[in-house]
């Protein structure tokens, strides 16, 4: 069917730019071990940065420039929070960058507001890229699929092929022997967190247009990058865009067919109890999928969390 | 090295021996004391109220704190177990028949035992590791509880909640908890119960084997222990007195919503918990009733309440990781060698020059804030209790010199500050 | 009689490597035994298969002739088996006192209990002094563990190996680390400590082996080569081939 | 360090009460609404239209009574629940007898039972309830109460109006339904059906779903349904970022027929649309802005945004339930007795700045009056958002739903 089709693209722009946020964070964790609450914080930042310099430059320059910014405050944020912070223990840690996305969510509106930013994506990308079956897609989202399959095999390319990469990957697992061998690791970590944070600027700044730009838009895609990573198992690469893919093709699709638990308890051999209105199952009767497209994701992570508690492609001991 | 050992056994030990054996009783009674009196002197319904959510908060902080500060576990969706609780009980409420049958003041006891219930099918699975895992279950159900409230509209009554009438209990005594005071010395009399019994509890062996599991999980296991059950014990009992609470809470408000249930509330648990200090039994209350405060009095200063709150945070996080109370038990040493007094005069000089920068500080902010979004035509704008235009270059540039002035004073002063702390924390006599 | 620990053909894989490749053991009750090898020999490997910190890849392990096949660490523990660890393994931010009281809730059948305070048992307080007291720690009582001086913490670390009370004492390389004199301390402390139960011991410091241990077994790349009275030991030609020679010349 | 803490909270709690001191002349409308966090955008709005229309329609006119003024005092409630009822308390102990919400039904549903029990418990104090936007229609239902007035028309009389303009419309002929999942969007949805079914089976209603509330990150899936489905018109009762993001995405994908809402103008949303909405966004709401009603209106109007340029006179309905209040007291003798005053309310009829007449239903304080479907569009006097676009009325139900029945039974003191 060739609504299919549609979902299948629908599904891959969602899970890729999720995977640009989770990219980020599993390599913010795999080098410090520890989850980055604040990493959706500096997308909406990237969002926000762009949409500002969109209004003197134009779109293309704050895709050019906004990631740069979000990435050095990143780094600012590592250098002058975190390391601080890790002396103390994970714990804190954590909730050192819980308090951050408070922070930035509180700081952006300060600044911008509380409104939705207009925020719009350039004109030149505004026409239909093609159609399938009446269902137009739109040349702005074939944008947003190059640019993070881009990102992706830049750094794919840059971890496995490059000797900085190298450098980075020994001094995730060996911090102690990489800086032995004269390298600054502090430096390396902090131009991870940077290079992390400037990643989910990218996502921001393409984001922004067709997601909304407003002071929520880090809360609500928050958590849901977290689950991502953990599902995919913390620390891995791979794990992370298998997982945003499984995301976004499985909120597409329970959003696009109407699913109904209604079926699947008839077919699980239960009875309707009548009236149902009456009945205090009526409302788990009553459920469809897309009511719980959004919320597929978190049982899918306690699940996975229970029977595979390193996720699926983590090692185990991570 | 041996001689280090071999030191005189008997002094130190003896003193510190009687302390372990029992429970310091005086700070117990004095907070009775002082719960019991505090009516009288806020009198107001509205103070009232807001010692009544302050308690709340308190039960429900203590509990959050038994696996924080004393299990280890970092939890973010700890406000399911207080709103299920909550939730039950205004069910019992609008049950007519039964809720007659029973005395308000025994409501909380249903709560607990539902957050309870909820709190031994959650653990069950999610208490098998800590740290990360943990947490991120913790969300994840907390997520999937706080969506289904929205959902499962037959419990939850949807986003409107549901709501029930207290009054309709068994008359207690005579007290049909018509009046606000009356609720007040129920939930009083809840808090220090759950206080005290939170305390004892973390003086039991199973308390005890939370702060060893916490510490080192691994050790644990090999002196008996599974660590995961303890983790799954002190869960259990946490999600009792959250329970508790969210049953007060149902008790002090009539209606239970989706806000009860939500990650923010779990949020703001963590923060108030963390803000008075993870370290010691105390700190929750003192984070909670600051926190409280902050949410229902500041926020009627300022509509930038959010901001500054999240910048203390932060900052406690960063220079402070005990929290409130850490730092006050920083000076217990000071205390001990009866030199707290020497702190007094560079604390005046130091805190209090940097306390006016700070002020100053957030009228800068408030003043940019004004500048930028008040309406076109408003120029004025009021700030501690002084009203001026924002738009004339005046209050900037005083604002501006008394942040500065008050940052430089406190700057200067600082050396001071340390070299008095030093003293303080010094036995008289010993080498410098 | 059955033996205290008894292990059986106990093999142990990390992925395709072979750590433990077939080791038989039977370590009578009350005998002080030493298991000495070379590094990476698997010495440290075959205590964490022993009380249950990895599963073995086959063969069986033994206590009191139960076997220990599946069992986690807390349960092993339960049966009466304490081991300390070669990286100093105790509860920094507790009190020192705190420490060794925690090690005996479970032996004293306190279990899970939350309902009777800790501080108010007369007998739990006299007995985690009477270990302060064998430990010579009573005058670090109420010190964070974590403040202690290294030796203080090997201390430390016995004392609350041994206070659950258990038959069976496991140390890994109780003196690594430490100074001649230190380590002359720790050897008295645990010949003390141990009387008349079962000592198990990783140690590199032959001193201390010979000065303890009443039984030897040596490990090379995850067989006992040898196992025998430290004479007998001292003897075995293969033994000196294998791992010994000078050390034990010099000695 | 317990004195320390104590002095804390005695100097918070002295500040929380320290208002006390009720002016003998001013007549005190307590506004609980959200000040700070998401929704302070349109709460902050809410208040300057409370403090305009005071100050324009009663102060200036000099007053109620013999000269007392209004005055409109803002309490943060960040839209809980918890903290309206704490924020109610306050209000009650600084003397004010009214009390304005009207963001979230769930709010004004938690404040309602509040003021409800509280009259009933403290005869002394009373306080009314002017809710003028909170559109759960059980609050003039099974849930009306004597002191609850609301001044919005409820959602039930507005998808009556709505559905009235689909049917008038012969092109649609299939019809999509989709709103957030809660008591509101559920209402909507559930309205829509019964109207529609009463008033033209013959229109098929090709889906009726709900999605998770401020949770939707891309709305990309549910526009493809909406438009392989051939729907005419979609109904949503979506507001905030679930309806700019819902309609936009709906009109990127290709849908072109109207798409009929309750919130999509003002706060941001007007100037999200802009030109994208232009010919598809329907509205409906009371209080005609375009074309302006009359000279009135339009002076209320530009003196409004003289003050605050930034500003929207987004809920018209403000000025109604002033120049009502102080009707009311007027005709009542007394300010600080509610009772005399919800009686002389209830009943009440009144022209409202925006034309049209309205009338308080005394069977159910439920305000009937006019009823406007409005397109957005730049074809505008006066725009939202300050950005050229605006919405514009293209049809009017006089007295919308004026015998409804109601499920009222309203005790009276």
């Amino acid at each position: 069917m060739d609504l299919i089709l549609v979902n299948l693209i629908d599904g891959l722009v969602t899970g890729l730019l999720l995977f640009m946020l989770s990219a980020g964070l599993t390599l913010i964790f795999s080098m410090m071990g520890v989850l980055n609450f604040a990493h959706a914080s500096f997308y909406m930042l990237g969002a926000y940065f762009a949409f500002q310099i969109s209004l003197y430059l134009g779109f293309w320059m704050g895709l050019l420039i906004a990631p740069l910014v979000v990435g050095v405050l990143g780094a600012g944020v590592e250098r002058y929070g975190l390391r601080r912070v890790h002396q103390y223990g994970h714990v804190p840690e954590l909730i050192f960058t819980f308090g951050l996305a408070l922070l930035i969510e509180e700081l952006v509106q300060f600044i911008w507001g509380k409104n939705q930013m207009p925020y719009a994506t350039p004109e030149i990308l505004q026409f239909t890229a093609f159609s399938i079956a009446g269902n137009s897609i739109p040349a702005y989202k074939i944008f947003m699929i190059f640019i993070s399959v881009a990102i992706f095999i830049g750094l794919l390319y840059v971890l496995t092929r490059t000797r900085v990469g190298m450098i980075i990957q020994a001094a995730l697992t060996y911090p102690k022997t990489v800086e032995a061998l004269g390298h600054n690791v502090p430096l390396i970590f902090m131009g991870v967190f940077g290079v992390g944070t400037a990643l989910a600027g990218v996502a921001g700044v393409i984001a922004g247009p067709v997601l909304g730009t407003f002071p929520g838009m880090a809360f609500v895609l928050g958590s849901i990058v977290f689950v991502t990573i953990v599902i995919g198992g913390l620390g891995s690469l791979w794990g992370a865009l298998v997982a945003s893919l499984l995301i976004g093709w499985i909120t597409t699709f329970s959003k696009a067919y109407n699913l109904r638990m209604e079926d699947l308890l008839t077919w699980l051999g239960f009875t309707k109890p009548q009236p149902i209105w009456d009945s205090a199952w009526r409302d788990l009767w009553s459920i469809t999928s897309p009511q719980i497209a959004d919320i597929l994701p978190y049982i899918l992570m306690v699940l996975i969390l229970i029977f595979r508690p390193y996720g699926l492609f983590g090692k185990r001991d991570a | 090295m041996t001689d280090q050992l071999t030191t005189d056994p008997t002094k130190p030990a003896q003193r510190m021996r009687a302390g372990s054996l029992t429970i310091p009783l005086i700070p117990w009674v004095l907070a009775a004391a002082l719960v019991m009196i505090l009516p009288f002197i806020f009198t107001a319904n509205s103070a009232i109220t807001i010692m009544n959510q302050m308690a709340i908060t308190i039960i429900f902080a203590l509990a959050y704190n038994m696996l924080l500060g004393q299990g280890g576990m970092l939890s973010f969706g700890h406000a399911v177990y207080a709103g299920v609780g909550g939730f039950a009980c205004v069910h019992i409420m609008n049950m007519d028949d039964f809720f007659s049958q029973i005395p308000l003041p025994l409501l909380p006891v249903f709560g607990g035992l539902m957050g309870m219930g909820l709190a031994t099918i959650v653990g069950a699975f999610s208490t098998r590791k800590a740290g990360t895992v943990f947490a991120m279950i913790s969300l994840g159900v907390g997520e999937l509880i706080a969506a289904c409230s929205v959902i499962i509209v037959a419990f939850f009554g949807g986003e409107e909640g549901i709501s029930g009438d207290r009054t309709y209990g068994m008359p207690f005594f005579g007290v049909e908890f018509l009046q606000q005071i009356e609720v007040y010395y129920l939930i009083a009399a809840w808090l220090m119960i759950s206080a005290a019994l939170m305390y004892l509890y973390s003086r039991t062996p199973l308390g005890r084997m939370a702060n060893a599991v916490r510490d080192n999980p691994e050790r644990a296991e090999f002196l008996g222990y599974s660590a995961r059950w303890v983790r799954f014990f002190s869960f259990v009992a946490s999600g009792f007195f959250a329970g508790v609470a969210g049953a007060l809470f149902a008790i002090n408000y009539e209606i239970l919503t989706e806000e009860n249930l939500n990650t923010t509330q779990s949020g703001l648990i963590l923060l108030a918990t963390f803000l008075g200090g993870v370290g010691f039994f105390f700190g929750p209350i003192l984070g909670a009733i600051v926190f409280t405060l902050v949410q229902t009095v500041l926020s009627l200063q300022t509509e930038l309440w959010a901001f500054y709150l999240g910048i203390v945070f932060v900052v406690t996080v960063m220079f402070f990781p005990g929290g409130l109370a850490g730092l006050l038990m920083m000076h217990v040493p000071a205390m001990r060698l009866g030199k707290l007094g020497r702190l007094g005069v560079p604390y005046v000089k130091t805190l209090g020059a940097g306390a006016i920068g700070c002020l100053g500080a957030a009228a800068l902010i408030e003043m940019t804030f004004h500048l930028r979004h008040a309406s076109a035509g408003d120029h004025s704008m009021t700030l501690y209790w002084i009203t001026f235009e924002s738009h004339t270059i005046l209050p900037w540039i005083v604002a501006i010199a008394v942040t500065l002035v008050g940052f430089g004073i406190a700057r200067r002063t600082a050396p001071a500050l340390a070299e008095a702390w030093n003293d303080a924390n010094t036995p008289d006599g010993a080498p410098r | 009689m059955t033996a205290a620990l008894e292990m059986d053909g106990l093999k142990k894989s990390f992925g395709k490597t072979e750590i433990i490749r077939g080791v038989d053991l039977k370590i009578g009750k009350g005998e002080r035994h030493a298991i000495i090898g070379p590094n990476g020999a698997g010495k440290s490997t075959l205590f964490n298969l022993i009380t249950g910190r990895f599963p073995q890849t086959e063969g069986a392990i033994r206590l009191h002739g139960q076997d220990l096949a599946g069992k986690a660490p807390f349960q092993i523990n339960r049966m009466g088996l304490s081991r300390s660890f070669q990286i100093t393994n105790i509860f920094p931010k507790m009190s020192v006192f705190e420490n060794v009281r925690c090690s005996l809730l479970w032996s004293m059948g306190y279990r899970y209990n939350f309902w009777s305070m800790v501080g108010r048992s007369r007998a739990l307080t006299e007995g985690t002094d009477e270990i302060l007291d064998q430990i010579n720690l009573t005058a670090r009582r109420d010190l964070p563990a974590g403040v202690l001086s290294y030796a203080e913490q090997r201390a430390l670390e016995i004392g609350i190996t041994i206070a659950g009370g258990a038959n069976v004492i496991m140390l890994d390389e109780p003196t690594a680390g430490m100074s001649h004199s230190e380590t002359d301390y720790i050897v008295d402390l645990i010949r003390t400590v141990t009387e008349g139960k079962t000592l198990i011991m990783v140690e590199h410091d032959m001193g201390v082996v010979f000065g303890l241990a009443d039984q030897i077994s040596v490990l090379v790349y995850g067989e006992i080569i040898a196992t025998g009275t430290p004479e007998a030991v001292r003897a075995n030609p293969k033994v000196q081939e294998a791992y010994l020679g000078e050390a034990l010349e010099a000695h | 360090m317990r004195t320390t803490t104590m002095l804390g909270l005695t100097t918070a709690l002295t500040l929380a009460a320290s208002a006390f001191a009720a002016g003998a002349d001013t007549v005190k409308i307590a506004f609980i609404d959200p000040l700070s966090g998401p929704f302070a955008g349109t709460g902050t709005n809410g208040l300057h239209q409370y403090e305009f229309a005071a100050e324009e329609l009663v102060n200036k006119k000099g007053g109620v009574l013999d000269g007392d003024m209004f005055e409109i005092v803002a309490f943060d409630n960040k839209i809980s629940p918890k903290e309206s009822l704490i924020q109610l308390q306050v209000a009650i102990d600084q003397g004010i007898r009214y009390i304005a919400q009207g963001n979230s039904s769930g709010v004004a549903n938690a404040l309602t039972e509040a003021i409800n029990k509280h009259n009933r418990r403290n005869p002394d104090d009373r306080v009314l309830f002017l809710n003028y936007s909170a559109v759960d229609p059980a609050l003039t239902n099974d849930k009306c109460n004597f002191w609850h007035f609301r001044f919005d028309a409820n959602a039930d009389i507005k998808m009556d109006a709505l559905t009235d303009s689909i049917v008038s419309n012969d092109e649609i002929e299939k019809v999509y339904i989709i709103g957030q999942d809660y008591s509101f969007g559920k209402a909507v949805a559930a309205a829509a059906v019964r109207y529609l079914g009463e008033k033209a089976p013959e229109i098929e209603i090709v889906g009726n779903e709900l999605h998770p509330i401020g949770k939707v990150k891309d709305f990309t899936p549910y526009s493809r349904k909406i438009v392989a489905s051939e729907a005419d018109a979609v109904i949503t009762g979506n507001w905030g970022a679930d309806m700019v993001g819902l309609g936009k995405s709906v009109l990127e994908n290709g849908f072109t027929g109207p798409i009929y809402t309750y919130y999509a103008a003002a706060d941001g949303i007007t100037a999200a649309f802009g030109d994208a909405g232009v010919g598809s966004l329907r509205l409906v709401a009371e209080g005609q802005l375009n074309p302006p009603p009359n000279d009135r209106a339009s002076e209320y109007i530009k003196a409004f945004k003289a003050k605050y340029p930034d500003g929207n006179l987004s809920q018209a309905r403000i000025t109604n339930v002033i120049e009502m209040l102080a009707k009311a007291i007027n005709e009542a003798g007394t300010a600080d007795d509610v009772v005399p005053v919800a009686y002389a309310l209830a009943g009440m009829e009144h022209e409202s700045l925006w034309g049209g007449n309205l009338m308080m239903r005394e069977s159910d304080h439920q305000l009937i009056q006019n009823v406007h479907i409005m397109e957005h569009t730049n074809d505008v006097v006066f725009d939202h958002d300050n950005s050229g676009f605006g919405v514009k009325v293209v049809k009017t139900v006089e007295m919308a739903a004026a015998d409804s029945p109601t499920t009222c039974e309203m005790r009276r003191p």
